[in-house]
Formats: C-alpha cells, structure tokens, sequence
C-alpha cells in the first residue's frame, strides 16, 4: 500500500504534541559531498546515538527524485534531499506529502565549461547537462540562462540546449567533448574541473545575496512527523551533533567523507577534489527558507515545476526546540511554515 | 457380406419387387423424364446446367457480414461505456475521497497535463520524435528481415545454422540490448535504432519464415504443374501465400518496434537524444508529476492501438477477408 | 419391429433468430426399432432436424415427442476428444451415463470389440484412421446405452471402401442391439443401402418432400439393383427438388 | 441426363452384356465367395473383421519419429556449429585488428567478465534475484490471469466490453508502466512485481480466452449430448480443449514476464531494490564495462532460450503429440 | 479411338528414401483418348504413381514415357489460389502457357462456361462451394491444353449428389475435348462408372493386381446395373488385396 488518508497528514501542525517514538527510522541520502552530513552522521554512528531505540535503516540514492519516490512510497521516512525535489513534491501532493525540518548545506553548485567559453555570450547554441531535470541545479541554469537572455525548454530545444544526465554520465560526455558545459553540485563541479579541465563560468554563490543557497534540506515525511515527533526530534538532534562533529574536526572531515564515500560508491574521490568541493560547500541547520519563494518562481520560469503554494513547506518547531535547548539561535521558516 | 447374388439377371427382377414405394406420383413420372432425357445431348446439357446452377445456389449462402450499426453495438460500443463507467467510478473517487494528487491524480488531472504537454508544444514533439524513430526503425527493421527471410526460408542449411538463434533473440528482452548500444553509440539516436532493430528484426524474419512454411506444398506443385519455373514460382505462388505470415511478422514486429523504442527511449535520457514519449515519461517520473506519467502512458497506448487500426487492421483483415480466412469473432 | 411409436414429429417449424424458415411443417413419426434414412441437398435443414430431435435446440413451433431416456447422437466429424485415448473416449461416456467405475474399462473394452477395435483401445484419435474414428464414435454413441440414435452424416467424410465397410457394421449394430436409428445423408445410394424408410427434405424450407419404404432389407449391399432402382427414383425427386433452386 | 432406361429389367441384362472382363480368374472366384458367405453370419462377421482389420492397417502409417541422431544432426548441431564459427570469427577479428577492448572486447574478456561476476558471488545473486522475480511476478500473473480469462470467456457481454481493453494492454509497452509503478512504489521489489504483472497477465488472459474460443463447438455439443452439465461439460471438455490456447498464452505470458523485468530491473537502480540481471547489467553500463555488459545479455538470454527449451517446449510438445497437433518442422 | 499409346510405363519401381517399396514393376499403357481409372486402397502408392506420370518426381526404376506437351494435373483439394479470382486463377494458367495477354481475359470466360461457372468468374474460391471449387480447377486444367489430364481423386471431398454431378460434367468435357484421362480413386463405383478401363493397384508395394475394360459406356451412370455389377467384381478383388494386409 501507499500512503495513509488525508486527513491525517493536518496532524503534521501538531507536531510538537502527542505521537509515539517509532520503532524504526528509514532515513534516505545521496552520495554527494553536499550530504557529507548524512554521510558523516551514519559513519561515525551520530544519528544512531540520537535515535536511542528507533533502529537507523538507511537508503543511499543516485538523484533527488528517487529519494522523492521512496518517501513518497513509504519506503524511507526522511531524506537529505535538494530544495526543488521537496518543492515539487509538496506542490504535486498539494501540501500532503512532506515537510523540511531543517537545513543542511549550502553552496557548492556551479557552471562549470570548457575551454573557448569565458563568458555568457559564448554559450549560445552550446550544450550544457544538469544533474537531473527540474532539480535544484537544473532549474538554477535554466533561470540563469533565461536571466541572461536565452532561452531554452524542457525536451533540449532553444538557444542553449539542455540534457539533464547523470553526473558520471556527464563527465564522461565531457571528456569526449559532446557537452560543453554542465552545472553541477560538488563533488562533480570539482571532477570536471580535477579529471576533465573545466573551469567555473558561474559560482552559484555569486547569484545570491550574501551566498547563501540551499543545496541540501532535511525533508520528513509529513505522516511521520505527525505520527513521532519525537523521532523527529532525536533525528534532528543527531543531525546538529554531526555538524557540530563537522565544525570541530575540520582536517578530519575530509578523509572521513571520503572514507564514507568510498563505502557507498566503491571509488574515493582523489584528495584533491575532496579538498576543493568542501571549500565551496557549508554546512548548516539553517535551511534559507527566505530564498524558497525565488526557488519557485525560478522552478515556474524554467518550466519544470506546476504553479502552486509552498506556504506550510517548513515545520522547524521541532528544529528550533533543539536548537534553544543547545542554546542556539533559532532559525527561520519565512512566513513559509510553523517555526 | 450379406448382400444379392448378382449373377443373374432374375435375381434381381426379385429384388425389386420387394421396393415398396410410397410416393408413387413423384417418381413415376421422374422415370419417364429420364427416359425422355435421353434423347438429345442438348436437353442432357441444359438439364445439367440448371442442376448445377440448383446445386451451386444451394451450396453457397451468401457471406452474411453484419451490419455496421450491429458491429458498433456489438464490439465498438461496450468497451467504450466500460472505459467511461471506469473513468467515472475514478473521478468519483478522487472527488470523495480526495487521495493526494501525487499518488492517485484524478482524470481531469491527466487531461490537464495531456493540454499542457499540448499547449507547451512537448507533447507534439515528443509524438512526432517517437512516430518518425518507430517508423524509420521499422522500415529498417523491414529493409533487413525480409531478405534475411526469403534467404532463411528458401535456403534450408542456412536456416537450420541460423533459424534457431533467430528465434532465440526473439527471446531476448531487446531492452537489455539499451545499456550495449549506449556505451558503442553513446547517448544518440543511433542508440535507439540499434535498440528497434535488435527488437524488430527477429519478428519479421521469423513470420516470413513461418509464412513461407505455411505455404500448402500443394500450391507449389500446382505451380509447378502449370509450367512456373523457379522464379515465377517463387513470385506468382510462394510470395502470395506467404502474405498472412509476412503480414503478421510485419505486424508483431511493429509491436516490438514500439516497446523496443519506448525502453531504449526511457533508460538512454541525456546527450544528445532527441525528445520523445519514453523521455516525456521519464520526465514527468521525475518531477513526480504521475498525471503526466498517466498521460503519456495513454498517449503511448492510444498511438499503439491507432497505428494498430488504422494501419495493420485494414490491411490484415483485407487480405484475410479475400482469402476467406477472416473468422467474424462471437455471434 | 414393436410398431410403438419413439418420435413423433407434429407440425414442426423452425427459423434462427430472423433469418428465413429453415423447417417448416414436419411431419413424421418413427416407430421404436426403425432405420429411417434423412436425404436431403446442402443446408435444407437435416442437421437442424437432427439437433431438434436431440434436444440440443428448441423449436419454433409444433413439437416432438422423443423417449425420455434420450438420444445418443453421432456427428460426421467424429468429435471425438483429441486428448483422451480410444477407450477414454468412451469410458467418458459411461461415466457421464452415471456408469460405476468398476464397471467402465471392461465395459470401454466390450464395446470397442462391438466395433472390432479392442486393439486400439490405448491409441489416441490422431494416431487413428478416420474410419477408426468414426467406430470409436459408435462405441460410444453405444455406451450412452440410448434407445435412439441419431446420426449426422457420420461416414461423409470417409472414402468409399470404409464407407462400404461401416455400412456393413451399422446394420449388424443395429440389428443387434434394436436401437431406433435416425439416419441423415445426402448420398441417396446410402441411404437406399441403410434405411428402412427414406425420406426426403426439401430445401428453403425444408418439408418432407417424398417417402419411401424398404419391406426387405436383410442382405443388401450398395451395389444391389433393389438399392440402384430406388436410388434413380429418389435421385430424379431430389433433382427437382434441386432444380426449383436454380431459377 | 445420359443413363440408362431402368424401367424394366431386360435393358438391364443387356447392359450387363457390354462389359468385358479382363481378369475373369480373379473375378470368377470372387462372386463365388461372395454367394457361400451369404450361409453364415458368423461368417460375415470375422469376414468382415479381417476385412477392417487389413483396412485399419492400411490407413494408419506408424508414427516415424525421426531418429535422435538424425534429430541431433539436422536442428542441434547446425545451430551450435554457426555460434561456434562466428564466435571463432569474432576472436579472430580481435587478435588480427586489435580494436579498443573497450568497443569490441573478445569472446574472452566476455568470458573472464561471467568468470569474474560468478567467482565474486554476483553473478549467482544477480541469477537467483531475478529468476526469483521472474517466476513469482509470472506466477501470480497465472493466478489473476487465469480467473480473469475464464470470466471474460464464459461471460460474454463481459467479454465485449473488458475484452478490446485487455487487447489493447497487450499493445503497451510494459516498459512505460516502470515510472509511474516508482510513483506508486518507490524503488521497492513491488514495483518489478507490478511491472511483471502488467506485462504478463493480458497474454494469459489473452490466451485463455482465445484457447477456448478454438474449442470446437462440436465438441461442446458431443459434451452435452453425453449428458454433461455445465460443470462437468467446463471440467471435462472446454477445459482440456483449451489447453492448447493456455499453454501458448502462458508461454508469450513468460516471454513477456521477462521483458518486463528486465525493463524494470535496468530502469528501477538503486533504493531498497535486490541486485538482479538487470542491476548487473545497468551496473556494467555505468562501469564502461562493455565485457560485463555482454556477459550479462548473454546469461539473460541463456536463461531466456533455457526456461522455453527445458520448462515450456517439452510441457508443449507432449500436449501437442498426445493430441497429434504437432507439426515435424521440415524435412 | 486412335489407338495411338499416349503413356507407356515399364518396369516402374519407386521408393523414398530409404523407405519401403512403395511401387514395383508397374507395366501400363494408355492410348491417346483413353479414359483409365487407377483404384486402390489408401496408402498403395496411386498419388505417387500420377506424381511420376506427370514428371513432378522421378521413378527408382523402370521407365515412363509420355507425350512431350507434358500433363494437366487436377488434385483432391482443388489447390485454387486463394487470393485470385476464379477468372484469375484460370488466367494464370494461360499465362504459364504463354498465352497472350490479350486473349486470355476471352479464353479465361469461355472455359469457364464449359464448367457452368461463367457467373461466378469474379468470386474469389473461398466463395466457392467444394463442386465450384472443382469446376474451376478443371477449367484450370483445361487452360493449360495438355493432351493428358491427370486427377487424383478429384472429387472424393465431395458430397454425393456433387459428386455425379461431376461424374456427368466430365465425361461430357472427356468426350468433347478428346483427352486422355487417367483417374486416380479409391471409389469402386465411380471407377466404374467413369473409366474405359479400371486397373487395380495391390497394395505394399503398389502392383497392376487387375484390369477391368468396359467396351460401351455411353449413356451409364453410377446407378446403372452395369456398372454395379462391374464394381461387385472390382470389389471382391480390392477386398481379397486388403485383406492380405489382415494378416
Ligand atoms: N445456428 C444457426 N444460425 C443461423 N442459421 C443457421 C444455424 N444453423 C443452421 N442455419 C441455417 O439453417 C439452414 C439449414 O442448416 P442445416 O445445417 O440444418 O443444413 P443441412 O441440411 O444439415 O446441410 P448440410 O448437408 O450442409 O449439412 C442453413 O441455411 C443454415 O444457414
Ligand atoms: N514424399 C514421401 N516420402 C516418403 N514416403 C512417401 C512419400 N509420399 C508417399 N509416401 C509413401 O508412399 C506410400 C504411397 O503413398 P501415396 O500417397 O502414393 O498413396 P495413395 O494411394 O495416393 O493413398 P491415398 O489413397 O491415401 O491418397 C505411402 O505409404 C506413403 O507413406
Ligand atoms: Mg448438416
Ligand atoms: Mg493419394
């Protein structure tokens, strides 16, 4: 079977009240350098400490969207997932499916090209990948690109094309030299740069006020929530752990994302990229939910996402209580949710 | 054995006095034609001529198709009320129950997303990408396998070295051919064509194989009595008869054309690939958009089917109907 | 013969769904213990008789008397089942009869040394000649132990020295056992051979268009001139029946 | 009508004058036989016994199967000795042209790469998960479709208006129904289960249906006037009668599981879903593993031609010769 | 008469394969306009013995000769092609002769009216009733104007009736086109009623086991008393070679 009624997922505003510790938390991640903190929380054992009773069942995916597909099946009940993918799938499910409890990183998303095209105006008629369509990197090129005064559509027509491809994909299409370029998040952006001579024709980071985008959030199940909140919580607790674990050993991180990496993926990534991906990525609990409603209106411009409303995307009570408890500041839903 | 003595002429005067005959002023007169018919050799052929005629009108009752009205009320109308009582029950029931739309879209949901796909321009795009590689991949497919056919068919060696591994790439499932043909042709049309060969030309091979088989040997003998040589056997008879079986091939290899496509069009998404229906449903899969997955999945059907009356139908109930071999299906 | 009537045919009609009449006023009664011959041209409506007979159609109008217990009936195509062997076939109908099963392989057996095929009682119909066929029919059409049997052009199929041959074997069954045998043909020398009575049906629709009667049958074979000369007879009636068609 | 006067019994014994007899010492003592058998009945009959039984002999030719050597050299070894030739050829081309190995890898990196996945364990797993799949997916494909046919065979208004639908399923790529089943069910074994059942069960259906379609209504008929109800004349006749037309289905139903989940096995990676062929394959995929990926088409296949030829043909060719429908293929 | 041999068979052997002798020593001579019936049981070697009459496979022994202008062949099944017209299956036989374009519309027509079938020209066979069917194979036979027609149980699907009348069609065609006619049947009767000759083939291996020569055979038909009598005497023998293979 496949979801719960609907009319239980309103419970999800109730949140911080009543519910039941589950017995078992299937928590959902990528193999990326923006999820070291999934990465990272799972090696060193930091989510299993939090979580107490609840067994730690994990999932590792290959793209956003098949995480989306799992939580949205009841296979996993939390995921470390891109902001578009939530977006979308909360917009789809008018607001049934899921809630983002916190963030998890930010940055670490770039343009990255090839030799002979050192500004916009030389993408004209090129061929650029994506990780995947309408996830949050694919959308950010096409509304770049659209910004820029190109325009370019879902099936791969216009003045720049587009192919979404799998990364690994990717890098191999561009050492053959049939793509031009590809935005990407890290570690990818660091391989074709490392592996395949590329260089960076846009950092996201220069696009947003002071540089902060969401590339990674922390989405729940909006049943889940409802049902153990508590659950929740050690999850969160655990997930604070690990990027306090982050912040206090940064000369270990690196060989220990690697290491994790390695475990999931069977290849490390060579030192080099690692280095310079985690230069580019921060990680944080805060997810920018201030930056959402531009996600959105980036998502309607490029075509790969229904109009719809986000208002209840973010439940961070649960988020904010831990943080207060820590000491922390608490963070902000924009209008977007419970905080 | 019980039967007469028929040495004798007297025997038999006996036996046929024991005729009892109860329809006397019936045959009595029926004996006196046959006397009189005797006479002329004309009479004799005009006499058989409206025998024959009799006979032949009694023996062929003339083929009795039912009517059009009867054939839409029979076949063309119940699967129509079931699919619009089926999609009546589904709208009622997303409008009570109200399921989330992302699991069980309503109806007019997957219509909303067959007009935006429409109005976008996709669904066009991906209809005519698909349509022109299904159709260049079949006539390909067609180009390859009908002369493989004729020579497997007609070459018994050849066929009995190459028949069976034929059969068994029938077998195979030619999606599993996607991730081969990807990493020889990279993510090109080339791709998908390999893919649509691989899955159709096996079809078409065999049914001409089988048409050919099919072929009545009496048929080839009577050619053969009526003076053909091997070449005008093979063109006025063998061609001819094998056309049911060609006709099938041609038919289920149009099917695997199809299928064939779709897979390779799903799993081979990037690079440079043009964009048709299997990239418009891996798409839509992406985006969790299942009204989009539910309509592309019926604009796939829909194309199926209608290639499938539109275009195999007539031809294969024509040239059924003028061999007789068209069976009118329930009463 | 008990002279005790076993069908009795009355004004019988009939006509599939809107089509034209097929049967039109039968008339005929057969007497327990009779061989009558059912002639006939292509589609005058034999068969359609015959099923009425047996009860797997019902009439228009009018209406038959048959013995309760039923009738046995017999096709041209042996239909027998493909998948069962000679002596299942027929054990199939003891069983369906209500035979116990102790009794129905020896019984199987008895009857298909009736029809001089206790050898091939283990092979299958297809490994069968088609006048084999046609005696394992019988065999079972005996099995349903019936006091009718109808029979639907059983030997049309066969060429002519079987036919020749199951002649033969259906009269000695039949005087044998006393069974009332309805009998359809369109060859009329079969029918001059087999019947006690003939009858003749025209076509479009079908009616009784000519009776006649054999007093002595024991000892004929097809080619006695008691069967020729009644057969030039039926035949110049059968003709005219023909004939009326052509026009 | 040219025939004789048969009014009186003198023209006859003049025509009788008009025949000359060649083999008069054949002929003589036959009508003498003829007129002393006419003493006995008892006679008759073992006349006629020997008579049916010479006949009965004569018609019925023993069955020549051909031998097993013959069979073993005319269909087992031509097809062997071709794949050997070609993969010979194929090695040949790899040590004199060298190509890249990772275009054209030889028959001994395909080889070394099955090697390699068995010693590692994968192969087996990959084998074991999908086989696994493949036959529960079908067998309960059985299960649905079974009822389903029955139903819609028997039920006639039924028939008319779920039949064309079922038809038209047939049509549609099982492939397409890989992304909205990972809507439904997530990368999850459920949605290979539902992709296997859409792909299968309207073949079984399918053929069902169409099995008891062929059942000749004479058959039916001869049931029902044995005195069968409508019970017993299901159980005894039309079941057995359409084993034929099941069979067939169930057999393109197995052809069609496999596909399917194939389809479902490369497009469905990752999540909680079992390494089956599929993985392995799109896993080499990934790897730029062109040996691994050939392997993998090869062991699919293999398993493909080895479930008919050990499982489907011989259950086919025993129903088939039990009821003499099997045709010898050539000559 | 012109007393002239059409076709001389000497010492004829025939087997296939490894197989048993199917023919042996098989002597016959037909003369030009000669209508000869070739009987026997199933299965005694009649079909093989006409395919090597009319060239389509070759003797193990022995030898035949036959006219240069080879043979028309009519078979059981009349082997129309189903996708042609009955027109167009008469021209394509005129064509395979070489018979102009122009012509061959006209002569197609006129055949077809000397089997009565001028009406149903444009029906394709599967609209034909068997006896039609027939009808336009001989015409089809006629077309190819071979002086020797061969036909192997060219009427032994048909129903009785059909069947005589098709016994009287072709011995009308036999008489006005002259042709030399060898007649394949396993039907004693129709042997007698249509041949000048009837030669009986013995079965296992196939030998000459009788003839039968009917001086006079204007006016019979298969009731006739004479040829009754003739088919008593063809039949004891037929019986006495199938009962040889009781044993
Ligand atoms: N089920 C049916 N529905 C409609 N018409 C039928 C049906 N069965 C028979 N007929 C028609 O009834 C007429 C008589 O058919 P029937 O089969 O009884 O003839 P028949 O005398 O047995 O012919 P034959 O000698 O060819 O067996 C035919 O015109 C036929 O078309
Ligand atoms: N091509 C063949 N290969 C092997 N044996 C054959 C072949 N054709 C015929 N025979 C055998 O030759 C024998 C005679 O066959 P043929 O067909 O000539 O008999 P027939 O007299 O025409 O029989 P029927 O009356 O059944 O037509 C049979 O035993 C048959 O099995
Ligand atoms: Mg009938
Ligand atoms: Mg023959």
């Amino acid at each position: 079977s496949v979801q719960s009624a609907a009319g239980e997922t309103t419970a999800a505003t109730d949140a911080t009240s009543g519910g039941t510790p589950a017995a078992e938390l299937r928590l959902g991640y990528l193999a990326n350098v923006t999820h070291a903190p999934a990465l990272v929380g799972v090696q060193q054992g930091l989510f299993e400490e939090a979580l107490g009773d609840t067994t730690l069942t994990t999932q590792v995916f290959n793209a956003g969207p098949a995480a989306i597909e799992a939580l949205t099946a009841g296979a996993i009940d939390a995921t470390f997932i891109g902001p578009n993918p939530s977006i979308n799938t909360f917009i789809q499910s008018a607001g049934e499916s899921a809630r983002i409890v916190a963030g998890v990183a930010t940055g670490g998303a770039a343009l990255v090209v090839r030799d002979g095209i050192d500004s916009p105006d030389d993408l004209e008629g090129t061929t650029l990948a994506t990780p995947q369509l309408g996830n949050t990197q694919d959308v950010a090129l096409r509304s770049w690109l659209a910004d820029e005064g190109y325009t370019t559509d879902t099936s791969g027509g216009g003045d720049v094309h587009i192919t979404p491809t799998e990364n690994a994909q990717t890098l191999t299409l561009f050492q053959q030299g049939q793509l031009d370029g590809a935005w990407l998040p890290e570690p990818w952006v660091s391989r074709l740069i490392v592996d395949a001579g590329a260089h960076v024709l846009v950092d996201e980071a220069d696009l947003w006020d002071d540089g902060h985008f969401p590339t990674t959030v922390l989405l729940v199940n909006a049943d889940f929530l409802a049902g153990h909140p508590q659950t929740v919580e050690a999850l969160l607790e655990g997930h604070l752990a690990t990027l306090g674990w982050l912040d206090e050993n940064a000369a270990e991180a690196p060989t220990v994302i690697n290491a994790a990496l390695e475990a999931e993926t069977g290849k490390p990534l060579a030192d080099e990229v690692i280095t310079r991906s985690l230069e580019h990525v921060a990680f944080s609990a805060d997810p920018h939910a201030e930056t959402f409603t531009t996600l959105v209106e980036n998502g309607l411009e490029a075509g790969t996402q229904k109009d719809g409303s986000i208002d209840g995307l973010f439940d961070l009570r649960l988020l904010n209580a831990v943080l207060e408890a820590a000491g922390a500041e608490p963070v902000s839903a924009g209008d977007l949710g419970e905080e | 054995m019980p039967h007469e003595d028929d040495s004798g002429s007297a025997g038999r005067v006996a036996t046929k006095e024991r005729i009892e005959t109860a329809d006397t002023e019936a045959s009595a007169p029926g004996l006196d034609t046959l006397a009189d018919a005797r006479h002329s050799t004309d009479d004799d052929h005009n006499d058989l001529r409206s025998l024959e005629a009799g006979l032949d009108r009694l023996q062929t009752a003339p083929e009795r198709r039912p009517s059009a009205w009867r054939r839409f009320t029979t076949s063309v109308l119940p699967p129509i009320v079931f699919v619009v009582a089926l999609v009546a029950a589904w709208q009622l029931y997303v409008v009570i129950a109200e399921p989330r739309p992302d699991i069980v879209p309503g109806p007019l949901g997957v219509v909303a997303a067959i007009t935006q796909a429409w109005e976008a321009g996709r669904l066009q795009e991906a209809v005519v990408t698909s349509l022109e590689r299904g159709v260049f991949g079949f006539l390909i497919a067609v180009a390859i396998g009908t002369p493989l056919g004729l020579l497997l068919a007609e070459v018994k060696p050849l066929r009995r070295a190459v028949g069976p591994i034929i059969s068994g790439l029938q077998v195979l499932p030619s999606v599993a051919w996607v991730p081969a043909a990807i990493i020889w042709f990279g993510l090109t049309d080339a791709t998908v064509y390999f893919v649509v060969l691989m899955g159709a030309t096996p079809s078409i091979v065999n049914g001409l194989i089988s048409g050919v088989d099919q072929v009545p040997p009496q048929l080839r003998r009577v050619g053969t009595v009526l003076g053909a040589g091997r070449w005008r056997l093979a063109t006025h008879v063998v061609l001819p008869a094998s056309l049911p079986g060609y006709v099938a091939g041609l038919k289920q290899g149009w099917a695997f054309s199809w299928r064939s496509l779709m897979a390779a069009e799903i799993i081979t998404t990037g690079g440079a690939i043009g964009f048709g229906l299997g990239s418009m449903l891996d798409q839509s899969r992406t985006l969790a958009d299942l009204a989009g997955v539910l309509a592309t999945i019926l604009v796939i059907l829909t194309i199926g089917i209608l290639i499938e009356l539109v275009f195999f139908a007539p031809l294969e109930r024509r040239m059924l109907r003028r061999r007789g071999l068209l069976v009118e299906r329930g009463r | 013969m008990s002279g005790h009537t076993a069908i009795r045919i009355e004004h019988l009609g009939k006509r599939f769904g809107a089509g034209p009449l097929v049967l039109e006023d039968v008339n005929l009664s057969i007497e327990t213990g009779e061989f009558v011959c059912l002639l006939g041209a292509s589609g005058c409506g034999k068969s359609t008789l015959l099923n009425l007979i047996a009860g797997l159609d019902q009439p228009s109008s009018g209406s038959i008397e048959t013995p309760a217990e039923g009738s046995a009936v017999m096709f041209q195509e042996s239909a027998l089942m493909p998948w069962l062997t000679a002596r299942a076939n027929v054990e199939l109908a003891l069983r369906l009869r209500g035979a116990p099963r102790s009794a129905r392989r020896r019984e199987a057996l008895e009857l298909l040394d009736v029809v001089n095929l206790a050898d091939a009682a283990d092979k299958r119909p297809h490994e069968l000649s088609g006048g084999m066929r046609q005696r394992v029919a019988l065999a079972r059409a005996l099995a349903q132990d019936r006091p009718v049997l109808l029979m639907d052009e059983p030997f049309a199929a066969l060429d002519a020295i079987t036919r020749d041959l199951l002649h033969e074997e259906l009269e000695r069954v039949w005087r044998r056992t006393g069974r009332t045998i309805v009998f359809v043909t369109h060859n009329v020398r079969e029918a001059a051979r087999l019947g006690q009575r003939v009858v003749l049906l025209s076509s479009r629709p079908g009616r009784v268009a000519g009776e006649w009667r054999i007093a002595e049958t024991t000892g004929r074979r097809i080619e006695s001139p008691e069967v020729a000369a009644l057969s030039i007879e039926i035949t110049e009636q059968l003709r005219k029946e023909i004939r009326r068609n052509a026009a």
